[in-house]
């Protein structure tokens, strides 16, 4: 068998418009018209056709997953025109001018200082269409693919956190449209995937969520998350010419081709069959070794710069690097170590194999890098070398396959131009008599799928190896906000990590969805002690092309870049994972907002659950008459109009001054208000205490008046409940006067919750019933 | 003294189980198991050695089984003699699969060729992380001698369900060999309940000591209980000062002392 | 009734635990083996048609996109 | 040469994985299943004989106090 040549090229300058769409779509290149057309243009210039090593090169480096094209655009709506990125979210961060900061929307992760040298880097990443049909690889890998981002900034992972939506577990399978998994199927191989990469690993998933919408049957979502710990003095980024391009990890394969155009279009019914390449399963234990490897060189600093082999492969990587440090690169791709023959040069450029790395190493440090990673049971092979003048050229056996313009590169990419539109769908807040007996209701509420325990997933992960976890997801038997970590073996500084999602409100508001979701974030932060908060976002829309979902996507942004400033905490890192359809069609808007903050000394973390009798319970924060969008009115069949919204320069003052009387040792336990609002979050901190708890509406703060129902079961944001010992509490009030605050009940002897307004008792339920509802579905 | 903590490919808790001992004031040297196969360094330099848990090479076939049969077949001997010198040796979680795949748990008639008992899948056959009771006291191991009646750590498996040939139990507890068993918060033993005894383990068997007493293999990790801030629930009991785990292992660390 | 169902990895898909088990057996020194590939076995018992057990299969225990699966009747098929 | 080896529980050690697909079945709704049991196949290629094979899964492919095993040729066996 005569192969073929290994430089094949691709006419394109004479093709017209059509025939250009023509041929991205037999490539599945995923490149639009204009887009095509720039590529032809450059290549008329030159006088040459490009190769197909090029062509795929474009594909990837210029797919809306690498280059973020809508995020970066420009886009119109009612007149006004935004590019995204820069006047939301990065207009944030480059408005408050943190000096903790320590790098920001550059690198792999955003990186911010910690405790002396030491900087924390964390990154939050989807992976969503692979966990669509291959649910546990699709996780696996997507978990690996963020501790890679973690790694490639010299980063060692320390904690991992994930969020899940999916279809509801209960959906009737002749629901199911042809080629989409049962979301119990899904739910439940995502979970084991996530678990079986960060447990072998050695990496404790400590904090996460999980979301059920009908509108993630037919695309889940999965974010997962990093954390990691760099020495500021080793995050080396210092390219010269001639230092190797050294390949690490895995050997390459055909899978993951295609990945991030894959990405970057719709599902469809077929995705199972045309996308099998793109299906991984992922080995965590490479990965581990990669890991120490890594840690060895760069504890050494042997190393000029690194990054992770991801969307994109070598293709992305390479350029990327050389583009950073002002080079160009030659790169011998038949030195790339293979899963077995016959890969086409093109293939091996923009494989996306897992466990992968992409090292820059100075020549006289080569020997020595290789022989730790050999030590290790790694594959190292330097495959080429940075070079002066900014060229990336590959090579394939001595021909080459191709040679780019790293400006063009990345730099030559049009600038998307959109049009969006928004119209708030046109809703109602409904009117039904309340219940004489709140309790029915609060029984349900708990035993809703959004509300409900996830003991059962969490304990299959290891979320306390490394023993450095301080706040355990389930701490105290009850439902943590936030986790806090003690990453240094010698000083008590912790990390906290919270997260804010709620994908409900974006069916009525996604600006108040998004705004919702800092806030909560922030507070979920704040309720255990954590502060100096830095946040990422993740947006999970539908096809940006369609002029509605942009319109949401851009009133998101806006809400939480709007609410983010007010609260004083930058975006440092993030991603957008846009279309997110299937057809059944898109996905709710979904933003997650990730938040890390630091607090002082562990030692003062607050937890959630009640500590005892006698103490007094204070409610911080004013409720409003925002019902829609709430587990109350869901259960009672409603959606509503008015969505809560974030009044952030209270809020911002009343988080500060708890932070306060937590330092001064004033709090108990804190927990943070948000689905099924004080109802539930009553309820779990007198479970998760095993302590009574006797609660007094009537005493509630609120803006306007309102039923009892409603101040009970109100979502409204920026609100907390404190326990305080009675001894404390003028101290307490003193430190937080001037907020909107009261003490509406105490904690008793009784195992029993009793809410009351005045003297009506509203709701009489025993503590095990309480937890038994909660516990119960799942 | 010296600590040689051993890891494999795989290999996850090698770091803060070091850490541990240092803090116990001992050396403690991470191992790559390759430098033990090619004679670069020799386990009879060390006072003692401890495998610590992970997954590794992936657990794939039966968890620890890799580890353990290749160190008893490439370092058989040198382990017997280790044992039988009265160094100890702690094996925990993943560590103590490899402690019995590699035949020197139970130990019944010294190190053996092949398993004498197997650590299967649990009960629920799910991996699961969460904090136990343990009884300790039965047995002649010293490291677990002293303790108080109940302790409290933390199991992370999925494979920790302790399966015996017919008679093992008996011939376990009758040699004193059963150093741990999972127990209600009372003290009492778990009687099999779920999930006071995490994964199903005959007699509630958390860990298990050799005939000598000098090779503890258990499934809980008494690294992650070292300081009572890794309890979960140190917000309502406290979290000043050190936990069971530090008493496991100090005792542990004092008997070398003593050696 | 009794089925056998057999699960195993689609040619391409990487299986680890192959791989890891090839490994061991090297390093027991097993020089003569060159590769090893793993697969789950379910034995199924009760009252079900060969079609029920294809619907076992497609909806519990494997993944059509990156497994293959085959089953096969052992005891009392009456197809 | 290609060996087949099959790696099960012993009679009276708990399958908890066949257990737990049991369960899992029931809950889809194959209400017609009465038990499920698992088993690990590994397909073994190299130059190596029966008694080979026989040595791989007592060194290291199956624990004796839990686990029985079947060796079945497949390529290429020339007992
Ligand atoms: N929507 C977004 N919001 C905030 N930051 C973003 C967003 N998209 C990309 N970024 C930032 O840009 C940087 C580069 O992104 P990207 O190339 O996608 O990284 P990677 O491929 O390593 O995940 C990252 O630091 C990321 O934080
Ligand atoms: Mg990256």
């Amino acid at each position: 068998m005569s192969s073929p040549p290994a430089r094949l090229t691709v006419p394109l300058r004479s093709l017209g418009e059509d025939e250009l769409l023509r041929t991205s779509r037999e490539r599945q290149l995923s490149l639009s018209r204009e887009e095509m057309g720039t590529i032809r243009d450059h290549f008329r210039a030159a006088g040459r056709e490009p190769t197909d090593v090029e062509l795929e090169t474009f594909a990837q480096t210029w797919s809306e997953h690498c280059i973020h094209k809508t995020f970066k655009g420009r886009i119109e709506l009612d007149g006004e025109v935004i590019e995204l990125f820069r006047d939301t979210i990065a207009g944030v961060t480059s408005k408050l001018r943190l000096p903790w900061c320590f790098s920001v929307f550059e690198d792999n992760a955003g990186l911010v200082d910690f405790e002396g040298e030491m900087a924390l880097a964390f990154k939050v990443e989807t992976h969503n269409h692979p966990s669509a049909v291959e649910p546990f690889g699709g996780a696996a890998t997507g978990v690996g693919g963020v501790i890679r981002d973690i790694l490639g900034v010299w980063g060692e992972p320390i904690a991992n956190t994930d969020v899940l939506c999916f279809g509801p577990l209960d959906l009737p399978y002749e629901e199911l449209p042809p080629g989409v998994k049962h979301p119990r199927f899904i739910h439940s191989y995502v979970v084991a995937g996530i678990g079986a990469y960060g447990n072998n690993m050695g990496i404790p998933t400590v904090n996460g969520a999980i979301y059920f919408d009908r509108s993630y049957v037919g695309n889940p979502l999965v974010f997962c998350g990093t954390l990691g710990l760099v020495p500021k003095a080793k995050y080396a980024r210092d390219v010269k010419p001639g230092d190797a391009v050294l390949l690490v990890g895995g050997k390459t394969g055909r899978d993951g081709v295609h990945g991030v155009t894959f990405a970057s279009a719709e599902l469809h019914e077929r995705s199972e069959e045309v996308s099998a390449t793109a299906v991984q399963i992922g080995d965590p234990i490479e990965e581990e070794k990669i890991k120490r490897g890594i840690l060895r060189v760069r504890e050494l600093g042997l190393g000029s710069a690194i990054t992770d082999l991801g969307g994109g492969g070598l293709s992305s990587a390479v350029g990327e690097m050389a583009h950073r440090a002002g080079l160009g690169a030659l790169v011998h791709l038949e030195r790339v170590p293979l899963k077995y023959p016959g890969m086409r040069p093109w293939e091996v450029w923009i494989s996306e194999s897992q466990e992968r790395m992409l090292l820059a190493v100075p020549k006289a440090n080569l020997d020595r890098v290789m022989e730790h990673f050999a030590e290790e049971e790694v594959e190292a092979t330097p495959i080429g070398e940075f070079v002066p003048g900014k060229r990336l050229r590959v090579l394939y056996r001595g021909e080459e396959v191709a040679d780019l313009d790293l400006a063009f590169l990345f730099r030559g990419c049009p600038m998307v131009a959109r049009k969006a539109k928004w119209k708030p769908p046109r809703l109602e807040e409904p009117s039904f008599p309340m219940d004489k007996d709140l309790g029915g209701d609060l029984l349900r509420i708990l035993g809703s799928p959004n509300v409900a325990s996830r003991e059962g997933v969490i304990r299959t992960y290891d979320h306390e190896v490394r023993a450095a976890t301080i706040l355990k997801p389930i701490h105290g038997y009850g439902p943590g906000d936030a986790a806090v970590l003690r990453p240094l073996y010698d000083s008590w500084k912790g990390a906290v990590l919270s997260n804010g999602l709620n994908p409900e409100y974006g069916k009525i508001d996604p600006y108040w969805m998004a705004a919702s979701a800092v806030d909560e974030a922030v507070r979920n932060n704040t309720a255990v002690g954590g502060r100096r908060i830095a946040l990422l976002d993740n947006f999970c829309f539908g096809n940006p092309e369609r002029p509605e979902v942009l319109g949401q996507l851009v009133r998101a942004a806006k809400g939480c870049s709007d609410t983010a400033l007010a609260h004083g905490t930058p975006f440092i890192s993030g991603k957008d994972s846009l279309y997110n359809e299937s057809p059944l069609g898109p996905v709710t808007p979904t933003l997650l907002i990730s938040a890390l903050g630091i607090i002082p000394d562990v030692r003062r973390a607050v937890s959630m659950d009640l500590k005892g009798p006698g103490h007094r319970l204070y409610v911080l924060g004013t409720t409003r008459d925002e019902l829609g969008g709430s587990h109350y009115y869901k259960i009672k069949g409603h959606t509503g109009k008015n969505v809560p919204r974030v009044y952030p320069d209270e809020a911002r003052e009343l988080f500060e001054a708890l932070i306060k009387a937590m330092d001064m040792g004033l709090v108990r336990a804190c927990h943070d208000l948000s689905e099924g609002g004080l109802g539930v979050a009553a309820a779990e901190m007198a479970f998760a205490g095993s302590v009574g708890l006797e609660l007094d509406l009537g005493k509630v703060p609120l803006a306007g008046r309102m039923r009892e129902d409603k101040v009970f079961f109100s979502e409204s944001n920026s609100r907390l409940l404190v326990e305080v010992r009675e001894e404390d509490s003028p101290e307490f009030e003193a430190a937080l006067r001037g907020h909107s605050v009261a003490s509406i009940g105490k904690t008793v002897d009784d195992k029993e919750l009793v809410v009351k307004k005045g003297k009506k008792t509203l709701l009489k339920a025993g503590l095990d019933a309480l937890r038994d509802a909660w516990e119960a579905s799942l | 003294m010296n600590f040689c903590i051993l890891r494999a490919p795989g290999t996850n808790c090698d770091g803060e189980t070091a850490r541990a001992l240092e803090e116990l004031g001992c050396g403690a040297e991470v191992v790559h198991l390759k430098r033990l196969l090619d004679g670069r360094v020799d386990i009879l330099g060390y006072s003692g050695l401890v495998i610590p848990g992970g997954f590794s090479y992936g657990d794939h076939i039966r968890s620890g089984a890799i580890v353990g049969r290749v160190l008893s077949h490439a370092l058989g001997e040198r382990l017997s003699r280790f044992v039988d010198e009265g160094r100890p040796v702690l094996g925990i979680c993943n560590g103590f699969q490899v402690l019995a795949e590699a035949g020197l748990l139970p130990g019944f008639e010294g190190t053996s060729r092949f398993p004498e008992m197997a650590l299967s899948k649990n009960a629920s056959s799910h991996f699961e992380d969460r904090w136990v009771h343990l009884r300790a006291g039965e047995s002649s191991c010293p490291f677990t001698k002293g303790m108080p009646p109940v302790l409290r750590m933390p199991v992370a498996h999925g494979e920790g369900r302790v399966v015996l040939p017919p008679g093992g139990l008996e011939r376990l507890e009758a040699n004193g060999q059963v150093a741990l068993r999972y127990a209600l918060g009372s003290g009492e033993p778990a009687g099999g309940r779920y999930p006071e005894n995490p994964n199903g383990s005959a007699g509630d068997i958390a860990g298990i000591t050799n005939p000598q007493g000098n090779v503890l293999g258990l499934m809980p990790h008494p690294e992650r209980a070292f300081l009572r801030i890794l309890y979960p629930d140190w917000t309502r009991t406290g979290g000043e000062g050190y936990g069971d785990g530090y008493l496991l292992l100090r005792n542990m660390v004092e008997y070398v002392r003593r050696l | 009734m009794l089925w056998e169902v057999r699960v195993s990895y689609k040619r391409g898909v990487q299986d680890s635990e192959g791989e890891s088990t090839l490994k061991g057996l090297k390093a027991l020194g097993f020089g003569g083996v060159e590769g090893v590939s793993t697969a789950k076995v379910y034995l199924i018992k009760g009252n079900c048609s060969r079609g029920d057990v294809e619907e076992i299969c497609r909806r519990l225990l494997a993944n059509p996109v990156s497994q293959d699966y085959t089953i096969r009747g052992i005891e009392g098929e009456d197809e």
